[in-house]
C-alpha cells in the first residue's frame, strides 16, 4: 500500500501540479534564505559584509573565515567533542525515555497520572535558571570539566520531550502486535526492543533528531560546566570567536562557524529522518 | 487413519486433561460480561472448537488461556498446574490472532522464525521448518515480502504458518481460514488435520465454518451470551442439539422451527398428530418442532405431512434452498428444505413429509431439547 | 463455582516491569530537577543579595509582597505572553502546513525535509545574531530589500521600534522553531494508516476534509505535546532575544526569563529571582492545568481521541 | 572542598598555580608575558582559561563560580563597573594595605578610583578607556567650521555639514539598551551638570532638570535628523562601521577605533580628529571612565603568589608592552613615554581626555541601577515615553532600589 | 421475488452497462502481476462476484476499480465514461475493506455516517439510516463504542455498515462477511440479497464462501493468476466450469478428477467404456474425467462403474464425505463422495456409479472443458 501513487482528481488536477511543487519551494525559501545568507556572509569579505548599499553575492569569494576556524584554532576537536556529548546524551535519553514511555503508555502503572504530569511540569522550569542549582550539584559531585556534567544534563532536559512523544506513538500502535509477541515468548524488554521501537522509527528519529539538536547546541550549561581548553563544544568555541577588539562582532567567522558547526547536523538529520517513513505498521493487522 | 466421529482419537491414552479452564470470567464493563463462568477441558491430543455468534466472547476466552487476558474470576490449568497467574510468553502457546498480527517490519520467513529464534532453535532447523510449513502452506513464493506486499488471505496464511511452526504445548487459532477460498481452506484443513493427528497438543480452534468444526474437532463448544450452550463431539452436537440455540445456531441452512400446539403427548402438525418424546410434561400447551432442510422431505403418494407453495428458490450449487411457505400451520412459518437442482420451480404445490428420527423437540419456554 | 476476583496478575507484572522501565529515566529526572527545583522555592523565602553580603536572611513573603509592585516584573510578563502566543500560534499554523507539505511524495523529498529542519539545526545565540544584523537598520537585508522592492525610501528601524521589535524577535524565533512543530507532526503524519484515508476518499472527502476529520484528530497527541513544549520554551526564551534586542528598546522585548537571569545572576539577588522563578513556574504549570482541563473536557465531548 | 584541602600539601612542592579568566580576544595579548613571567618565577605557574567574547559572559562566568565558594580562579580581571559588586559580594580581597600610596600615585587617578569600593581598593588597573568624541577634520575643514565646544554646537555644526558636505549623518552614539547606554549618557549628563547617584549620600539626579535636558538633547539629534534613528539600537560597532564609511560627522565612541578608523580599508583614514566630551554652561565636560584592572579573588589560597602576579600584570613593563599593541595603559607616565607617542601620536590627546573623565556610580547596585537608566533612556529614544515621566519613574526605582541596599545593610547593622 | 439461478433479475432493463473494466492490468513489480488484462462489465442491477484463490488480484482489482490504485493498463469506465484518472471520492463509490479500515478515533456510529456526513445528508435521515443499518447488521448495543472494543465480528459488520448506509453508484465489497458466524451471514446474506435487489448500482462483491457467490451473484467471474477464467451465472460456473481450473475451484468439496486413457471416441474407466463428447478430437490419448463427489452414486445392482474401499469417513454434520480408493483406475487414485452419515463405516467397499449427465470432460494438456 505503499506504493499508492493516488490518481488525482480530474478538477482538482491542474491545482495539485502547481500546488505542491509551489508549496515545497516556498518551504525551502522559508527555511533556507536566512542560512543562505549566513552561508554567503562567511565567505564574503568584510567590507563586503558591511556594505552599503548591502552585496548580495559575494563581491571577491574568500575562504579566510573558515581559515580563522581551523588554523587559529582546533575546530575539528571542538567538532568531536559536540558528536560525543551530543551523541551520547541522544543515546541516553531514548534509551531511558523509549522504556519509560512504553511503561507510561502500556503497563498501567499506578499514579501515572501524576507521574505524567511531574514529568510535563519540569519541562516548565525555566531552563535558564536550572544550571545555578546544577552548578551545585556538579560541584558536589566534582563533575567538572567531565562529559558527564553535560550528557547527564543534556540527556534529562530532553527526555520528557522524548517521554511524551514515544508514549504518544506507542498508544497508537496496534496492541495486537505485541500480544502476538507475547505470545511468541518475547519479553517485555524484547518485545520494545525487536517489535515496538522498530515500529516507532518516525518517532525515535524525531526526538533522535531534536534531543541531538538541543545538546549540539547548548551553550549555558557548556559555557560553564567545561572549562578545559581540550573539551569545549562547539558553541562555546563559536562564542570565543574574537573580532579586532571586545565591541566588535566578527560576523564573517561566526557565520563561517555557523555554517561548519551545522554541517555535521545535516549529515546525521539526513541520516536520521531517513527513518521518518510512512506506512511502517501497515499490513500488521485486520480491523 | 479412522473416522473421528465416534471417538476421540488419543483422549484414550491420555489420563488427565491438559488444558482445563474453571469457573472463568471475564468483565470488560458492567453491561459488558462476555464470558460467564466457563469450565472447559481439553485433553492431550484433543481438538476443541468453539463456536458461537459473533462477539459472543470466542476470542476472549482464546485471550484468557494465552494469558493476554486475566479472567475476572476463574482458573487456567495446564498439565492440572494452575497458569492463570504466569505471562504469556511462560505458558508456551502459540496463536493465530484473528487480525493476523503480523509483524509488519519482518518478512515473511522473518515473521515465521521469530518464535523459533527467541526459543533458541538452531538456524537450520529453523530453515527446514520454514520450508515446510511454507510448502504446506503455499508460502514459498513470499517468503521475502514485507506484509504489507500481501493479500489478506496470504497475510492469514502467515499468521497460520507462524503458529503451527513452533511445537507449543498448547495451540490457539483464532477463525486460521477465514480469509481462504474454499479450495485452499480445504486443502488446509485436511493438512491440519493430519498435523494435529500427529501431535498431541491440544488445540482450541475458533472459527464459523461448520465444515471446519466438523471436520477437524474432536469436541465442539457452543458458546453463546458468555454461557457454554453445549460441549459434545461434531457428530452430537448435529444429531443432538442440547437446545434450541444450539440447534439453531450448527447446521448451515438453518434447522426449520416450528412452533405447535400439543395435546395430551401428541403435537398437532397440520392434519397430522405427531406423539412426543416422553420427557415433555403432560402439561404443555405449545412446543417447538425442529427439522433442518435436509431432512424435510418431499412426500411420495399421500403420506405428505404439510404441504405448501415454492416461493423462493436459491442456487447453493450442490443443491437448491427451496423455501415453501406451509399454510396448513398456525401461522403460515416458512419451511426451507434442500432438493437438487432444476427439478421444482417457483410456485409449485410441494408435499412434505418429516421423518420421525430427524425430528427434534424443544421446550417452548426454555428451549431446552426435550428427548426420550 | 463461585470465586473471588482474582487479583490481576497481568496488571501486576506489567506494573512492576513497568516501574523497572520507568525507574532510570525518574531518576535521571530527578537528580537533574529536583535540586535546582527545590533550592528556588526555599530560596524565595529568603532575602539573599548583595544588602545582605549573600548571605539567606529568612523573611518570609516579603520577596513576593515585592514583587506585587514590581511593575518591571508585570511588564515583562505582559511581554512574555504576547511573545507566547503570537510565535506559538505562528509556529503552529506554518508547521502544520510545512509538515503537511513534506508529508506528500516528492522528488527530493530528503533533501527538503533536511532542510526544513536547518532553522532549529542552528546555534540560537549565533543565529540570532544573523537576525539582528538582518534587521539592521543600515545594513539589514531586510530593509534593503524593501528599499529594492521601493516600498520603503528610509531603512525602518526594526530594532530601535518597541512594536517592530517584538515583531522582529517574533519573526525570528517563529523562523527557527517552527521547523520543532513541523518535524514532531511529520512523524505524527506518517504513523497514520493510509487506509484510513482511503476509506475516507471513498466515502467521499476531500482532501480538505480528510485532514479536518482524519488528520486532526490523529494528530491530536503530537500536536498537543508540541503546544505544550513550545509554550514552555517560549516562555523560557532566553538566548534569542538576549542577543538581539537585550530586551530593548525600553524593556518593550524584556521577557520573564531575561529578568530573571539579570536579577541572579547580574544583581545577585537570588532571593527575589527565586521567587520570580517560582511565581513564573506556577504560572506556567496553572496556564497548563487549564488548558489541559479544557482540552480534556471538549475532547471528552467530541470525544475524538483515539 | 575537603577534597581540595586533602590535595592541597601534596601540591605545596610543586610550583603553585594561579588561575584566572580571560575574555577570548586579549589572551593572545597576555600569553607571552605569562611565558616571560614563568621563566622568571620558576614557582608559580599561571594558568590562563579563555573565556568567551563578551564581556557579560565572562562576568557571569566568574559569578556562578564565586557563587559557590570555593572558585576555581584566583585572580580576577575586572572591568571599571563589576568592582563594586564582587566586592560587596565579599568575593574581592582588599589590597589597600598591599599597595602602596607610591605606586597608586602613578596611575591616572579616576582609574585608582574607580577600583575603591567604601574606602577600600580592590582593583589595580593595567588599562584604561574613556569615551571621546571623534569628528572629521576634513569635513569641518571644508565647511570652514571650527570644533564645537556645547552640545547644541554640535547639533548646529553637524546641521550645517549635512548641508554642505553632504555627509549623510551629524553625530553617532549609542543607544541600545545595554551598559554602553549608561556610559555614553553620563557623560552627556556630566556635560549638562546633572548628576545620576552620588555614591556617598546616595542622592539620585535623575529627575533633576539637567538630566532631563540632557536626554531631550540626546531625543532632539534623532528628531532634528542629526543622528539616524538607529542609534537607539546600536552599540560601539554599528556605530564605527557607519563612521567609518563615512556617514557621519561626528561620533561618540571608545578609543579602541582610533586604529580601525586608520586603518587601510577605511573611508575615513587619516580624516578623523578626537577630543574631550562636549559640555553646556555650568556642566563640565566629562569622559566616561572605562577599562580594566586586577584584582584578588578572596577564596584563593594563594594571596602571596597571586599579589605577584597581579603586579607583574599592572606593572610599566608590562603596561608598556601593552600600550604599544593599542592597550591604553593607566600610568601617567607612559602618556608621555616619546616611544609609545611615536607608535600612536593620539595617546597625547587622550591624556587630555583623562584629566576629564567621571565615573559611574560605585555602587553594589550598580548593575540594577544601571539596568534602570538603561531601560528608560531607551524607552525615551524609542518614543514610548516622555522624557520627564521617564526619568521621574527611573529616578523613584533608583530611589527604591538604594533604599532597599541602605535598609537592608542597617538591618545588618 | 424470483429465483435467481435462471435470468438475471434487472439486466434485461438496463441499456448499457455501468461499470466496465478494459484491458486492466496491474504491475507490482516485474514478478508480481496480480492482473493481467482483464475486461469485465457489471450492468445496472448486476451482482458481480469475483472468485478465485487467495492472492490472485480480487482486492487489486476492486481497488483500481474504487481509484485507490492506479492501473498500470486499462480503462475504468463508469456509465460509458472513463473514470481511470478520477478520484476514489468523485467516484461516488463504497467499498468495504478487507482490512475493515475503521477510523479508530470515531464510534461505531461516526464510523458509519461519516460518508454521509460528508455528503451534508440531513442529521435526522443519518440517524436514520444509522439505525436501519444498525438493526439490520446487528450493531444496534454498539453503536457508541470505538473499533478497538469490537470483535472481529463486529468490527467487520461495522464495517459493512458504513458501505451500505451510503447510496453510490457502484458498490464495492471485499469479502465483507468472512468473520462472521454461519447464522448471522446466513441472514445478513438473505438481508444483502433484498436490499441489492432493490436497487440498481451494480456490485462487485468478493467472498471465498461459494454459498454466498451462488446465492447473491447474478455474474460470476473466476479469476486466476491475473486471468479471467470464465464469466457466467453461478448455475453455469457451477453446471459448465469453463476448463479444468474452474471445475476444481468451485464446488465443495471439490471436484473428482481421473485421468483416463481414451481409445477412440471411448474413455476407459475399470471395467466400462464411456463415450466422449463430439469435441474430443480422435487422436486423443488421454482424457480428464470430473465429477463432483455429491454426483457419485452407490451403485445399486451390479450397475457399477467402479469399486474400492472406503478409507476415511469425514462428518461434515449433513453429509459424511467418503474417500474411496479405487484400484480399478491406473494410479489407484481416491474419490470422494457425499453420504448420508453413519451408513458406512470405513472398510466398506463400495460399488459407484457415476450418471453421465454429471460427468465433465477435460482436455488432458490444456484444461479446456470438452462439450458436444
Ligand atoms: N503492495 C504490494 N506489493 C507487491 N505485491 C503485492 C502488493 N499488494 C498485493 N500484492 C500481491 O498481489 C497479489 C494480489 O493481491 P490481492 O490483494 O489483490 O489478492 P486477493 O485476490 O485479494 O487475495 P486474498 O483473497 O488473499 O485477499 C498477491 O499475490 C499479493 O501478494
Ligand atoms: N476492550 C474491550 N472493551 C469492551 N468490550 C470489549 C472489548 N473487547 C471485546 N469486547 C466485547 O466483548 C465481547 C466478546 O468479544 P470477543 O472478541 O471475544 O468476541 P468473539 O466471540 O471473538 O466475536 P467474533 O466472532 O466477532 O470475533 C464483544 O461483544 C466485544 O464487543
Ligand atoms: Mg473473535
Ligand atoms: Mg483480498
Amino acid at each position: 500500500m505503499t506504493t499508492t501513487a493516488t490518481a488525482p482528481t480530474q478538477t482538482t488536477h491542474s491545482t495539485r501540479r502547481w500546488l505542491l511543487p509551489l508549496s515545497v519551494i516556498l518551504v525551502v525559501l522559508f527555511c533556507l534564505a536566512p542560512v543562505l545568507w549566513q552561508l554567503l556572509t562567511s565567505v564574503k569579505t568584510n567590507p563586503d559584509i558591511s556594505a552599503i548599499p548591502t552585496v548580495y553575492l559575494p563581491r571577491e569569494f574568500t575562504l579566510d573565515h573558515y581559515r580563522e576556524l581551523f588554523v587559529r584554532r582546533p575546530f575539528l576537536n571542538y567538532m568531536f567533542n559536540s558528536l560525543l556529548v551530543a551523541l551520547l546524551s541522544t543515546i541516553l535519553a531514548l534509551g531511558l525515555g523509549a522504556p519509560a514511555a512504553y511503561a507510561l503508555a502500556r503497563l498501567r502503572l499506578q499514579g501515572q497520572r501524576i507521574i505524567l504530569a511531574g514529568i510535563l511540569i519540569v519541562t516548565l522550569f525555566p531552563p535558564i535558571l536550572l544550571f545555578l542549582g546544577l552548578l551545585n550539584v556538579v560541584q558536589a559531585l566534582n563533575l567538572g570539566n567531565n562529559y558527564l556534567a553535560l550528557i547527564l544534563p543534556y540527556a534529562a532536559i530532553n527526555l520528557p520531550l522524548t517521554i511524551l512523544v514515544m508514549r504518544s506513538f506507542f498508544q497508537q500502535l496496534p496492541k495486537d502486535l505485541e500480544d502476538s509477541a507475547k505470545v511468541d515468548g518475547y519479553s517485555t524488554v524484547g518485545l520494545l526492543l525487536h517489535i515496538v521501537l522498530p515500529l516507532t522509527l518516525p518517532a525515535l528519529a524525531t526526538t533522535g533528531i531534536l534531543t541531538f539538536i538541543s545538546a549540539w547546541n547548548e551553550f549555558i550549561f557548556a559555557l560553564t560546566f567545561i572549562t578545559e581548553e581540550s573539551m569545549k563544544t562547539v558553541p562555546v568555541a563559536a562564542s570565543q570567536i574574537g573580532g579586532a577588539s571586545i565591541f566588535e562582532i566578527p560576523y564573517g567567522p561566526i557565520a563561517a562557524a555557523t555554517v561548519v558547526g551545522t554541517l555535521p547536523l545535516v549529515a546525521l538529520v539526513l541520516l536520521f529522518q531517513r527513518q521518518i517513513i510512512k506506512g511502517l505498521t501497515s499490513g500488521a493487522v485486520k480491523g | 487413519m479412522t473416522s473421528i466421529e465416534s471417538k476421540p482419537t488419543h483422549s484414550a491414552t491420555a489420563t488427565r486433561s491438559t488444558l482445563e479452564l474453571r469457573g472463568l470470567n471475564k468483565t470488560f464493563s458492567p453491561t459488558v460480561i462476555p464470558v460467564k463462568n466457563l469450565d472447559l477441558s481439553v485433553d492431550r491430543g484433543e481438538f476443541l472448537t468453539l463456536l458461537g455468534p459473533s462477539g459472543c466472547g470466542k476470542s476472549t476466552v482464546l485471550r484468557m488461556i494465552a494469558g493476554l487476558e486475566q479472567p475476572t474470576r476463574g482458573q487456567v490449568l495446564l498439565e492440572g498446574k494452575d497458569v492463570t497467574r504466569l505471562g504469556p510468553g511462560d505458558r508456551n502457546m502459540s496463536m493465530v490472532f484473528q487480525s493476523y498480527a503480523l509483524y509488519p517490519h519482518m518478512t515473511v520467513a522473518e515473521n515465521i522464525a521469530s518464535g523459533l529464534k527467541l526459543r533458541k532453535v538452531p538456524r537450520h532447523e529453523i530453515e527446514e521448518r520454514i520450508q515446510e510449513v511454507g510448502n504446506f502452506l503455499g508460502l514459498q513464493p513470499l517468503l521475502n515480502r514485507r506484509p504489507s506486499q500481501l493479500s489478506g488471505g496470504q497475510r492469514q496464511r502467515v499468521a497460520v504458518a507462524r503458529a503451527l511452526v513452533r511445537r507449543p504445548s498448547v495451540f490457539l487459532l483464532d477463525e486460521p481460514l477465514s480469509n481462504l477460498d474454499a479450495l485452499l481452506r480445504e486443502n488446509v484443513r485436511a493438512e491440519l488435520k493430519q498435523l494435529f493427528e500427529h501431535q498431541q497438543a491440544p488445540v482450541v480452534y475458533v472459527t464459523h465454518d461448520q465444515t471446519e468444526a466438523m471436520t477437524l474437532s474432536t469436541k465442539v463448544a457452543i458458546l453463546s451470551e458468555g454461557h457454554l450452550q453445549q460441549l459434545d463431539t461434531p457428530h452430537r452436537i448435529y444429531t443432538h442439539p442440547a437446545n434450541r440455540f444450539v440447534a439453531g445456531f450448527v447446521g448451515s441452512p438453518q434447522m426449520n422451527f416450528l412452533m405447535l400446539p400439543c395435546e395430551g403427548q401428541t403435537a398437532i402438525l397440520g392434519h397430522s398428530r405427531i406423539p412426543l418424546p416422553r420427557a415433555v410434561p403432560p402439561s404443555t400447551r405449545r412446543i417447538v418442532l425442529g427439522i433442518r432442510p435436509e431432512h424435510v422431505q418431499v412426500a411420495q403418494g399421500d403420506r405428505a405431512t404439510v404441504s405448501g407453495e415454492i416461493f423462493l428458490v436459491e442456487n447453493l450449487g450442490m443443491h437448491n434452498l427451496v423455501s415453501v411457505r406451509v399454510p396448513d400451520i398456525e401461522g403460515q412459518p416458512t419451511l426451507r428444505l434442500l432438493l437438487t437442482p432444476d427439478r421444482h420451480p417457483t410456485g409449485q404445490q410441494l408435499h412434505l413429509t418429516f421423518p420421525p428420527q430427524d425430528m427434534h423437540w424443544f421446550d417452548a419456554e426454555t428451549g431446552d431439547a426435550l428427548r426420550d | 463455582m463461585t470465586q473471588a476476583t482474582n487479583t490481576d496478575v497481568i496488571v501486576q507484572r506489567d506494573r512492576r516491569i513497568g516501574w523497572l522501565l520507568l525507574l532510570p529515566a525518574l531518576l535521571l529526572l530527578i537528580a537533574v530537577f529536583a535540586f535546582p527545583i527545590g533550592r528556588a522555592f526555599w530560596q524565595s523565602f529568603y532575602t539573599q543579595n548583595l544588602g545582605t553580603e549573600l548571605q539567606p536572611q529568612f523573611s518570609g513573603l516579603e520577596n513576593y509582597g515585592r514583587m506585587m509592585q514590581d511593575g518591571r516584573f508585570w511588564q515583562t510578563l505582559g511581554n512574555t505572553t504576547v511573545f507566547t502566543v503570537v510565535s506559538v500560534l505562528l509556529e503552529f499554523v506554518l508547521g502544520l502546513a510545512i509538515a503537511l507539505v513534506l508529508n506528500q511524495a516528492f522528488r527530493g523529498r530528503n533533501i527538503v525535509r533536511t532542510i526544513a529542519i536547518l532553522p532549529w539545526a542552528l546555534p540560537t545565540a549565533l543565529i540570532a545574531l544573523a537576525w539582528a544584523w538582518i534587521f539592521n537598520d543600515q545594513y539589514g537585508v531586510v530593509n534593503d530589500l524593501l528599499r529594492r522592492v521601493g516600498l520603503i525610501d528610509q531603512g525602518i528601524n526594526w530594532l530601535g521600534n518597541p512594536n517592530l521589535a517584538m515583531m522582529a524577535v517574533i519573526i525570528a524565533d517563529v523562523w527557527k522553531t517552527t521547523p520543532f512543530i513541523s518535524i514532531l507532526l511529520l512523524a505524527g503524519l506518517q504513523s497514520i494508516p493510509d487506509d484510513l484515508y482511503e476509506a475516507h476518499r471513498i466515502d467521499g472527502a476531500t482532501p480538505w476534509q480528510s485532514f479536518q476529520r482524519i488528520t486532526l484528530p490523529l494528530l491530536m497527541p503530537q500536536i498537543v505535546i508540541a503546544l505544550v513544549f513550545r509554550f514552555a520554551q517560549s516562555f523560557g526564551i532566553f538566548d534569542l532575544i538576549a542577543v538581539m534586542t537585550g530586551g530593548g528598546p525600553g524593556g518593550a522585548t524584556e521577557t520573564v526569563s531575561l529578568y530573571i537571569y539579570a536579577t541572579v545572576m547580574r544583581y545577585l539577588d537570588f532571593g527575589y529571582g527565586a521567587a520570580l522563578v517560582v511565581v513564573t513556574f506556577l504560572l506556567l504549570v496553572l496556564a497548563v492545568a487549564i488548558a489541559a482541563f479544557f482540552l480534556n473536557r471538549s475532547r471528552a465531548k467530541t470525544s475524538a481521541a483515539p | 572542598l575537603t577534597c581540595f584541602l586533602v590535595l592541597l600539601p601534596v601540591f605545596s612542592q610543586q610550583p603553585v598555580e594561579i588561575r584566572f579568566l580571560m575574555l577570548a580576544p586579549e589572551t593572545p595579548l597576555f600569553a607571552p608575558l605569562i611565558e616571560e613571567f614563568e621563566r622568571e618565577n620558576p614557582d608559580i605557574r599561571i594558568r590562563m582559561v579563555e573565556g568567551p567574547n563578551a564581556t557579560n559572559l565572562v562576568e557571569d562566568l566568574y559569578t556562578s563560580a564565586l557563587l559557590l565558594g570555593s572558585s576555581p580562579y584566583d585572580l580576577i580581571n575586572l572591568d571599571v563597573v563589576w568592582t563594586a559588586k564582587f566586592a560587596a559580594a565579599g568575593w574581592l580581597m582588599d589590597l589597600s594595605d598591599r599597595a602602596t600610596p607610591q605606586e597608586l600615585a602613578q596611575h591616572l587617578e579616576t582609574s585608582i578610583e574607580a577600583g575603591r569600593y567604601q574606602d577600600k581598593l580592590y582593583r589595580i588597573p593595567w588599562r584604561t578607556d574613556a569615551g571621546v568624541l571623534f569628528y572629521r577634520k576634513d569635513l569641518l575643514q571644508e565647511a570652514g567650521l571650527q570644533q564645537p565646544q556645547t552640545f547644541t554646537d554640535l547639533l548646529e555644526v553637524s546641521k550645517t555639514l549635512q548641508q554642505k558636505t553632504g555627509v549623510d549623518w551629524g553625530y553617532l552614539w549609542q543607544g541600545r539598551q545595554y551598559e554602553g547606554v549608561a556610559a555614553m549618557f553620563v557623560e552627556v549628563l556630566s556635560g549638562f551638570g546633572g548628576y545620576w547617584i552620588n555614591p556617598e549620600t546616595l542622592e539620585v539626579g535623575l529627575d533633576q532638570p539637567e538630566a532631563i535636558n540632557a536626554v531631550n538633547f540626546l531625543r532632539g539629534t534623532v528628531r532634528q535628523g542629526v543622528s539616524p534613528g538607529g542609534v537607539t539600537t546600536y552599540q560601539e560597532e554599528e556605530v564605527r562601521r557607519l563612521f567609518q564609511s563615512g556617514g557621519a560627522a561626528f561620533m561618540r565612541n571608545w578609543p579602541y577605533a582610533i586604529p580601525l578608523l586608520n586603518s587601510e580599508e577605511s573611508a575615513v583614514r587619516n580624516k578623523v580628529g578626537i577630543r574631550p566630551m562636549l559640555s553646556m554652561p555650568g556642566g563640565q565636560p566629562g569622559s566616561c571612565l572605562g577599562g580594566w584592572g586586577w584584582g584578588i579573588l578572596s577564596s584563593t589560597p594563594h594571596p602571596e603568589e597571586a599579589w605577584r602576579v597581579l603586579q607583574y600584570f599592572t606593572s610599566e613593563r608590562v603596561q608598556r608592552i601593552n600600550a604599544l599593541k593599542g592597550y591604553l595603559p593607566s600610568l601617567r607616565s607612559l602618556y608621555e613615554d616619546p616611544e609609545i607617542l611615536a607608535e600612536f601620536p593620539h595617546y597625547a590627546e587622550m591624556a587630555q581626555v583623562f584629566e576629564k573623565t567621571v565615573l559611574r556610580p560605585s555602587i553594589a547596585q550598580y548593575a540594577q541601577a544601571s539596568d534602570i537608566l538603561q531601560r528608560y533612556l531607551s524607552a525615551v529614544f524609542s518614543g514610548r515615553m516622555a522624557p520627564e515621566d521617564a526619568m521621574q519613574t527611573a529616578a523613584s526605582e533608583t530611589r527604591s532600589l538604594l533604599g532597599r541596599l541602605s535598609s537592608a545593610q542597617e538591618a545588618r547593622g
